[in-house]
């Protein structure tokens, strides 16, 4: 009602949304439809899926368990360096995940200041490992967790955690009872955006865990290694991961 | 029920220049109805917050009937606040809303549903009782809050502006509703407004505060016929005072050519300058070359009352000048008329100070 | 003041703070200080450094023209489809960025169905190149330099444009003078915000552009190259990226 | 400067139901201040935005003057609108929010400088030209708002709750400036509000709006004295009008045991279920056995009035009946009154269509 948008506007905006859709419409277009049953019953494409799904599944209830009790900290209590603490907590959202990946190595690698005391102590390397696995998704995923959650709980206010108080409530019922049910949406929310960033999670990975079949090879990891060797299984497995996001964003509004 | 006794308490947030409250004296008697008034940052929900345990008592200390309540934490202080964004939980009813504090409390399920029940029936909401908040009306959900708090059977009701969220008209109506219950059930209360005539009208006794500390402490007709000093005689009625400045010498008070009428009291200790008000309902029409001259500058026709709004090239008035007129027949928008008024309607404050002079 | 905050939700809280805060320390105390200057020197990295700066700086330049319009028309534009566009534009930042590789290959690799387009009419290619970096990092970077830019601008809200309508304003004259200076804050957040994702891209970069010195390896690829032959130089680059990723945490808020 | 005309105007948003505004029929005179008033959803602010040209006009006709501005784009409209949130360009200072229309109409820098100052010194805003809007107080940023609509010098004014935002002092305060500028101006206003009182008090005539239709279009006084229908005479005045449910028959309408007096206008046209209303002020107090028997069970002591809140058991009245009393002598809480009135301060509505039957 303000008048037509001037062209000025137009063009470089319709350029800018080509250039973001069609990638995407493209790899639609070019998955082999008629093979991709078949190919997602080989055998590295079933192996690749099914650690995929084991470490994502694993990395959100790890994130829900542990990060739930952090973001109601950061976004509840008052303490000294809370604002040190959330500024940590979201460094791993804009780190680069090779870097993270180096960061992992250099804390639980062999030769690693962690890694080395738990060797010594309990014989067990974690590099390479399935749990590699995890603990880099957790790394990289928890951050979106917590300050998911922690945008809900300040959303919802400190206001009925006050009026729970001044009705009798201890902190902790109030917390099950009324900060915890009102932050569900937000909880949801920060829960599938970790599980999504787990399911892509690549250089982290492929940094500290590697890329081996079976134990840490996940779905980006075979992507990126049959691209050029098995375009079919690759462009499959992508679009899975395209559907993927797609229901994510979906589901998140 | 009990009563309640602030001596010296207050508030200083850290980082802060100054106390947001310096240390306020207040004793609210048992079953009483205590508005505390005030312009925004005067701390006035500050104070309250300290009562309930939602701001710490930095020095002083803070009684409800005999118990030192000063460091308990809010839970254990036997109160129930409300909000002005009432905070009803979304995620329940408002049958669960109203137990809440005895779920809390671990009274038995047919105790709970009794209580919850009477105080539904008292407030007009047993139809309501399954619904969720989002599904009522604003007033229903202040009545939800309320009630939330009635069930608790407190010693002390906290109210912080509860009808801020509501529209001019309900909140008219609400006002009595809640002055009436209180007056019912009897609970000590202690409720927050910015607005003068919500503490006039629903105050026992209101407390006049600015910048954290008391200006006056009386019944809503003490505060509007002897305002102890010059803010409260600017916030307390609307329209407000005409508060004009004038010079006094020899027991005589003079704006310009036209002497104030002021009582015997005034008269022995004023002196120099002062400032005189008067309210738009005192003032009465003479014939020319009496009184103040003013010139209407505007008109207002409220059905009920008029106002006119007239300005006074005299030195020393106000830009405008309210005067109330009765009836159909006044003074039309360009002319000029002449008020006066009597020595009794006329408060007289020292200009410096604020002090109030006369009776 | 609601009272002390229980164990039950302290302890997982700072389990939680642990897994993501000492990674980053011991990354910062293992860092090879002493060689630092020289390692910086050194021939692959002063490679990686100034093609991360060339690919980073050009997208951000990519982002900043064609984006704002973009941002401006989902925010201020109805029209059909509008949803959809918005939806279509978020899809890259939950997408992982092993799958836009492989979109980008299928859409612009020398086989793609743009990419055969360009070969066969100009003969060039665009895989495998410093511009295919450029083309990934935009791909990836500019959904959150939009969708920053269109949070900006419903922020201020639609109201400052309103006026300026009813004041005399022509679109473009509104655009200018009032919209645009009222969202900058939101233009400069997602400049760096795409900045950042640009300098730390590692999935999508391998798999559309690859890994070759000078031309297409940035930062990223050769931490993940050299950390097991030459970890000095993996870990000097790493605290560069995490430095800047701070810098960038910092100045966002 | 022009009339504002709207023909059959009507607004249906997309894909709802009902259209906002069926098909508003209203004369502006030039120069006129014409306020439309009611309450949240009744159509008032769509039609203001269909003025505006923020709003399509689906179907019908808008003229300023002789211009059919029906779908001219906002720019073209030569209007000037103040937001109930100002939008006052924070990026700008305020000589600049001020000149924005002038710039955009390409005046020079000379006459831009000069008509901006002018509208500042009207305005009292000249010491705060180079201030950005965010170092001003609430009033001032509203000053400057109303400046910056001034500054345009455009045919018709277009204010959309400008007042909302300010608190209660300064709207008392600020709507009396507003209606004195408008008048000095003579520029043609069309203000809309859901405040009954600001409607009285500003406009030349006031349109009462309920569900997108026009209730009755008069000067704030006849809406006061003769109010049209039910809806009207409910909505203007504050505390509202009593309105009692009664019988009519052979020329008398009675409450229970009470016969309202009713004037000889409404004796002829009422019969079966009709409404009687009766302003608080307009009561007499009576002895016992005269008269309306009411119980009162809250006092309001605003200080120049006094409002009494009772109950009276008689069907069809309602729970509440206002009483404004004069004085400080009168019934307390708990005691029963008796009170009546005379045939010309008497509402008479058939209750079904809501019509008025008196004169």
């Amino acid at each position: 009602h303000l008048g037509r948008p001037p062209l000025v506007l137009l063009v470089p905006a319709v350029l800018a949304a080509t250039l973001l859709v069609l990638p995407l419409v493209t790899l639609v277009l070019d998955t082999p439809w008629g093979t991709f049953w078949s190919e997602l019953r080989s055998e590295p494409v079933r192996r690749a899926l099914a650690l995929s799904a084991l470490t994502s599944g694993l990395t959100v209830v790890v994130c829900v368990a542990l990060g739930t009790p952090l973001a109601w900290l950061l976004a509840r209590v008052e303490f000294r360096g809370r604002g040190l603490l959330r500024a940590a907590v979201a460094v791993p959202l804009v780190l680069p995940p090779v870097v993270a990946g180096v960061a992992l190595v250099t804390a639980l690698g062999r030769n690693g200041v962690v890694g080395s005391l738990l060797r010594e102590t309990t014989g067990l390397t974690v590099p390479f490992t399935t749990a590699a696995v995890v603990v880099a998704h957790v790394f990289v995923s928890m951050p979106f967790y917590v300050l998911s959650v922690e945008g809900a709980l300040r959303t919802a206010g400190e206001r009925y955690d006050v009026v729970a108080a001044t009705l009798g409530a201890t902190r902790w019922t109030t917390f099950r009872r009324v900060t915890l049910p009102l932050a569900l949406p937000g909880l949801v929310a920060g829960a599938v955006l970790a599980w999504a960033r787990s399911l892509g999670e690549f250089g982290a990975t492929i940094t500290f865990a590697g890329n081996f079949p079976g134990t840490t090879q996940t779905m980006p990891s075979l992507i990126y290694t049959t691209l050029q060797a098995d375009p079919a299984a690759a462009r499959t497995l992508s679009m899975i991961l395209l559907v993927v996001s797609i229901g994510v964003l979906a589901g998140l509004r | 029920m009990a009563s309640v006794s602030f001596q010296k308490a207050q508030r200083w947030y850290p980082g802060a220049d100054t106390p947001a409250v310096p240390g306020i004296d207040l004793d609210i008697k048992d079953g009483e109805f205590m508005v505390l008034v005030g312009p925004s940052g005067c701390g006035k929900s500050t104070t309250l917050r300290m009562l309930a345990g939602l701001e710490e008592v930095n020095e002083g200390n803070i009684y409800i009937g005999d118990r030192d309540i000063t460091h308990l934490p809010p839970k254990d202080r036997d109160i129930a606040m409300v909000f002005q964004n009432y905070a009803l939980y979304p995620h329940m009813s408002v049958a669960e809303n109203m137990g809440f504090s005895l779920k809390m409390a671990k009274v038995p399920t047919d105790e709970r549903n009794k209580r919850v029940e009477e105080a539904a029936a008292m407030l007009g909401l047993t139809e309501f009782l399954d619904r969720k908040p989002k599904a009522l009306s604003g007033g229903q959900r202040q009545r939800v809050a309320m009630g939330r708090a009635i069930v608790r059977q407190p010693q002390v009701f906290c109210m912080d502006e509860p009808l801020s969220n509501l529209d001019a008209k309900m909140r008219v109506q609400t006002r009595t509703d809640i002055a009436k219950l209180q007056s019912d059930l009897g609970i000590t209360t202690v409720y927050v407004t910015h607005d003068q005539v919500e503490a006039m009208t629903m105050g026992d006794r209101v407390a006049v505060m600015k910048l954290g500390e008391l200006q006056q402490v009386a019944t809503p007709l003490e505060l509007y016929d002897k305002p102890a000093n010059l803010f409260v005689a600017g916030f307390i009625g609307s329209p407000q005072m005409n508060l004009m400045e004038a010079v006094a010498k020899d027991g005589r008070a003079s704006i310009g050519g036209y002497e104030v009428p002021v009582d015997p009291a005034a008269e022995k200790k004023m002196h120099g300058e002062i400032t005189v008000g008067v309210r738009p309902e005192a003032w009465r029409v003479v014939g020319p070359g009496e009184g103040l001259p003013v010139k209407v500058t505007v008109v207002e026709e409220l059905g009920a009352d008029n106002y006119l709004y007239g300005t006074s090239d005299v030195e020393g008035v106000p830009s405008t000048v309210i005067v109330r007129v009765h009836g159909r027949d006044h003074a039309r928008k360009g002319e000029v008329m002449h008020v006066t008024t009597d020595p009794h309607h006329v408060h007289v404050f020292d200009t410096k100070t604020g002090a109030r002079l006369s009776d």
